[in-house]
């Protein structure tokens, strides 16, 4: 019973880390832009992070070392360096984002610009992290984040064509705008496979003390919890195309637009469904990333770690987040358009994702950490099939970047 | 779309500081856009009837009480910021159609203009001025699209 | 006392005669009484894989660019490597000595 | 035992089982025909400098010397036979208080994070 709640527990935990201000904003650009042309990218974006987190917390509960401690342990300080320096520079990049997304959601509320709100916002994430322990900040923003099922539940209202939906699960080549379409398509894979979502997955396996036991309850809560976002991200997806696209919106570049997706489904209440939704998905995202920034740079260095853990006791690792918050603050107060740094640091995510995945082909096989445990046949086709995405998306990133960006 | 990737590619090569003069690059640009110069049009165009279609959609919301006022209103000048914006890159790009040219820039000037008018009623919270505007709004969408079909119908 | 920081060593190059037999991959030590004594010195490709403990992956990528003929790691034993200055580590023995003292690939299996 | 793979880069915890880094460096003393015999770790940034390259060794190491004083001029080393218990971490029959190695770390608790209100 007890592993029981502790899964549902995990799976909208889960929800909470998936959806975040890049997932709805890529998939309201798509749905809007190609209808449900790009539901596979979603789909496959899902697949892939299903696998890269199953395999981070059966490493963590099995190891008992995070992602980020087997990266530097197994190939050195000097191979480290690059993954550490990559996602703290994406971690930083997707943090402003997630300041922004709340911010937005804060000017849509009151009307004051979203710039004013950044350093509240970052100063309010900040009180979270300092005060909060890590069950509170885990559960508070996983129940909370079910508002965002109100996609799903449009989606459904809209009755869409339920075929067509289907036929967006398969990828098929665009017939305008390809630049663009394969822009999206990136930016969604950014989205989706997030490194700081399993390499925090394996942060709060040991915070949570896991061990061998948990390996059904984590297979279960990475498959769940990652569909299930995955699920509201189609939900998204859904709602802007027969919402914006339906009413000659194709192109979604100011975030004014995006409360237009629920409105003509709910009202008044969509519009504020909308701005919760998006509020308390950014800010839940915003405290993760927070934490997954001082857990990397703690466990790389070897420093006391642990948001149960008093600041006093652990300096370093407060400092980090500290440090973090305050700069991610920066650009949205100087007014950088939330919307375009989002999309933005989702491709830039996409680029860095072999340099964070590549070690999990070896982490995974190594017997020494996970003996009996190692990946099968299926989860290490899966790795090297992820590999070889990310390189593909690292090459195409840049070109796509300034030729096919909004 | 392809216009607007010439320009990006020409920014970005000579952003790198490389002169575009370079006969390999002008191939490059050549290929990646293969497109007449009218796409910068035909891109403005699309995102002119994008924010039309925004500005008309919360429009509606706002009467039907979806959406409130101070949101309403923000969202309107945002639109017609980008309206007024893509009339400008219209007006100066360089056409080989400046006749059909000049009807586009005129129907976005307007759409432009009634979005703003609408933002202001709204704010005042005047119903009917905000209908007004909504009026000229219409007129003037249609007028983008006959436009929009008049500039890119078949020559020959 | 004459000190050395042997994690220098790791990735370094190992001249045989102005010609490169490999990079240091892994340092080997025993415990001796109540010490602990550096035995052997790895040297090679194979020797990085065994690190990773990824022997199975590794030669499967060689053998995809076919460079698997250097087929084998050198295990130089602690006196035929002079390390007193870790960034050029000098190997003291002869090429035959040398080629006595390639070996196989260990399993990955735990010790 | 295989030093690169088993000891260097891993967690470091003292006696209290306090984390206190990771094993940036191990020193190795060269002895006349006998092995080198393994008598230390070192941890702190200026090993870890040194492992990048030379000049980032040195630059390191007068960052530290500046910000740190003479105390800090040098890595710190954890003598070998200290070591208690080899596992997912390296235990050492330490107290991490009783070394420099968390100098830093108090001096931000003291002067920074401890003056914020509420850091416990």
């Amino acid at each position: 019973m007890k592993k029981l709640l502790e899964i549902s527990l995990g799976v909208v935990t889960s929800v909470g880390g998936f959806l975040e201000v890049g997932s709805v904003a890529t998939a309201a650009q798509a749905g809007a832009a190609f209808r449900f042309q790009l539901i596979w990218a979603v789909v496959l974006g899902t697949f892939c992070i299903i696998f890269l987190v199953e395999m981070a917390g059966r490493f963590a509960a099995v190891s008992h070392h995070t992602i980020a401690d087997g990266i530097r342990e197994r190939f050195g300080f000097n191979a480290f360096l690059w993954p550490l320096l990559a996602t703290l520079l994406v971690n930083f990049l997707v943090m402003a984002a997630e300041i922004g997304g709340v911010a937005i959601a804060l000017e849509l509320a009151t009307g004051i610009g979203f710039q004013w709100w950044a350093l509240p916002v970052a100063f309010l994430a900040w009180l979270f992290l300092w005060k909060g322990t890590f069950g509170f900040i885990e559960k508070g923003v996983a129940i909370l984040g079910l508002v965002t099922l109100c996609f799903v539940v449009g989606a459904v209202m809209l009755k869409p064509d339920w075929e067509q939906v289907a036929a967006g699960a398969v990828p098929t080549l665009p017939d305008h705008d390809a630049a663009n379409y394969w822009f999206m398509a990136v930016s969604i894979l950014g989205a989706s496979i997030s490194p700081y979502l399993f390499m925090f997955y394996s942060s709060g396996a040991i915070e949570d003390e896991w061990d061998k036991s948990y390996l059904g309850a984590n297979r279960a809560i990475a498959g769940l919890g990652m569909s299930f976002g995955g699920t509201i991200a189609i939900g998204v997806l859904i709602v802007a195309a027969l919402v914006l696209a339906a009413h000659g919106i194709e192109q979604v570049d100011d975030y004014h637009q995006l409360p237009l997706m629920l409105i003509p489904i709910f009202g008044f209440w969509g519009f504020v469904l909308f701005v919760a939704s998006l509020g308390i998905a950014c800010f839940g995202a915003a405290l993760e990333i927070g934490l997954q920034q001082a857990y990397l740079v703690a466990q790389g260095f070897g420093w006391t770690w642990g948001e149960n853990l008093k600041p006093r006791d652990d300096p370093g690792f407060s400092t980090v987040y500290t440090i973090l918050l305050v700069l991610a603050a920066i650009p949205i107060a100087l007014g950088l358009d939330p919307l375009k740094l989002t999309i933005f640091s989702m491709a830039l995510t996409a680029a860095s994702l072999p340099l964070t995945v590549v070690p999990f082909l070896f982490l995974l096989n190594d017997e020494r950490y996970v003996g009996e445990h190692r990946n099968g046949m299926i989860a290490n086709a899966a790795v090297i099939f992820i590999i070889a995405l990310g390189f593909v998306l690292a090459i195409v990133t840049i070109p796509l970047q300034i030729f096919g960006g909004t | 779309m392809a216009a607007t990737l010439q320009a990006r590619i020409v920014n970005a090569v000579t952003a790198v500081g490389l002169r575009p003069d370079r006969p390999c690059l002008l191939l490059i640009i050549f290929v990646l856009t293969a497109c007449s110069p009218s796409d910068q049009v035909e891109q403005q165009s699309k995102t002119a009837a994008s924010a039309t279609q925004t500005a008309s959609l919360v429009l509606e919301s706002w009467i039907a009480g979806g959406a409130p006022s101070e949101y309403t209103s923000r969202t309107l000048q945002s639109a017609g910021k980008a309206l007024a914006d893509a009339g400008a890159q219209i007006q100066s790009a360089k056409s080989p159609e400046p006749s059909g040219q000049a009807g586009l820039t005129m129907a976005v000037g307007r759409l432009s203009a009634a979005v703003i008018r609408a933002a202001t009623a709204v704010q005042n919270g005047n119903r009917s001025e905000v209908e007004h505007a909504q009026q000229d709004l219409r007129a003037a969408a249609a007028d983008l699209s006959t436009s929009y079909a008049k500039y890119f119908a078949p020559k020959s | 006392m004459a000190t050395v920081n042997l994690e220098q060593l790791a990735g370094r190059n190992v001249l045989s005669h102005g010609k490169s037999i490999g990079r240091i991959e892994e340092i080997r030590a025993e415990p001796d009484g109540d010490d602990l004594v550096v035995t052997e010195y790895h040297v090679g490709i194979y020797a990085a894989f065994e690190r990773l403990s990824a022997s199975a992956i590794g030669i499967a990528v060689l053998d995809v660019f076919r460079l698997r003929s250097r087929d084998s790691v050198y295990r130089i034993p602690w006196d035929k490597l002079d390390i007193s200055d870790p960034a050029r580590p000098r190997l003291l023995c002869t090429t035959e000595e040398l080629s006595g003292m390639k070996g196989s690939i260990e399993g990955d299996k735990p010790e | 035992m295989k030093l690169l793979r088993d000891i260097l880069d891993k967690q470091v915890v003292d006696r209290e089982q306090v984390k206190i880094g990771k094993v940036d460096g191990l020193v190795a003393e060269l002895r006349p025909g006998e092995p080198p015999k393994i008598v230390a770790v070192e941890l702190g940034s200026i090993t870890l400098g040194r492992r990048l390259g030379e000049r980032p060794g040195r630059w390191m190491a007068r960052v530290a010397a500046r910000l740190g004083g003479k105390r800090h001029a040098e890595p710190h080393r954890i003598a070998w036979n200290k070591v208690r218990d080899i596992g997912v971490d390296i235990e050492f029959d330490i107290d991490v208080r009783e070394t420099a190695i968390f100098d830093w770390q108090d001096w931000l608790r003291d002067h920074v994070i401890g003056r914020i209100p509420g850091a416990g």
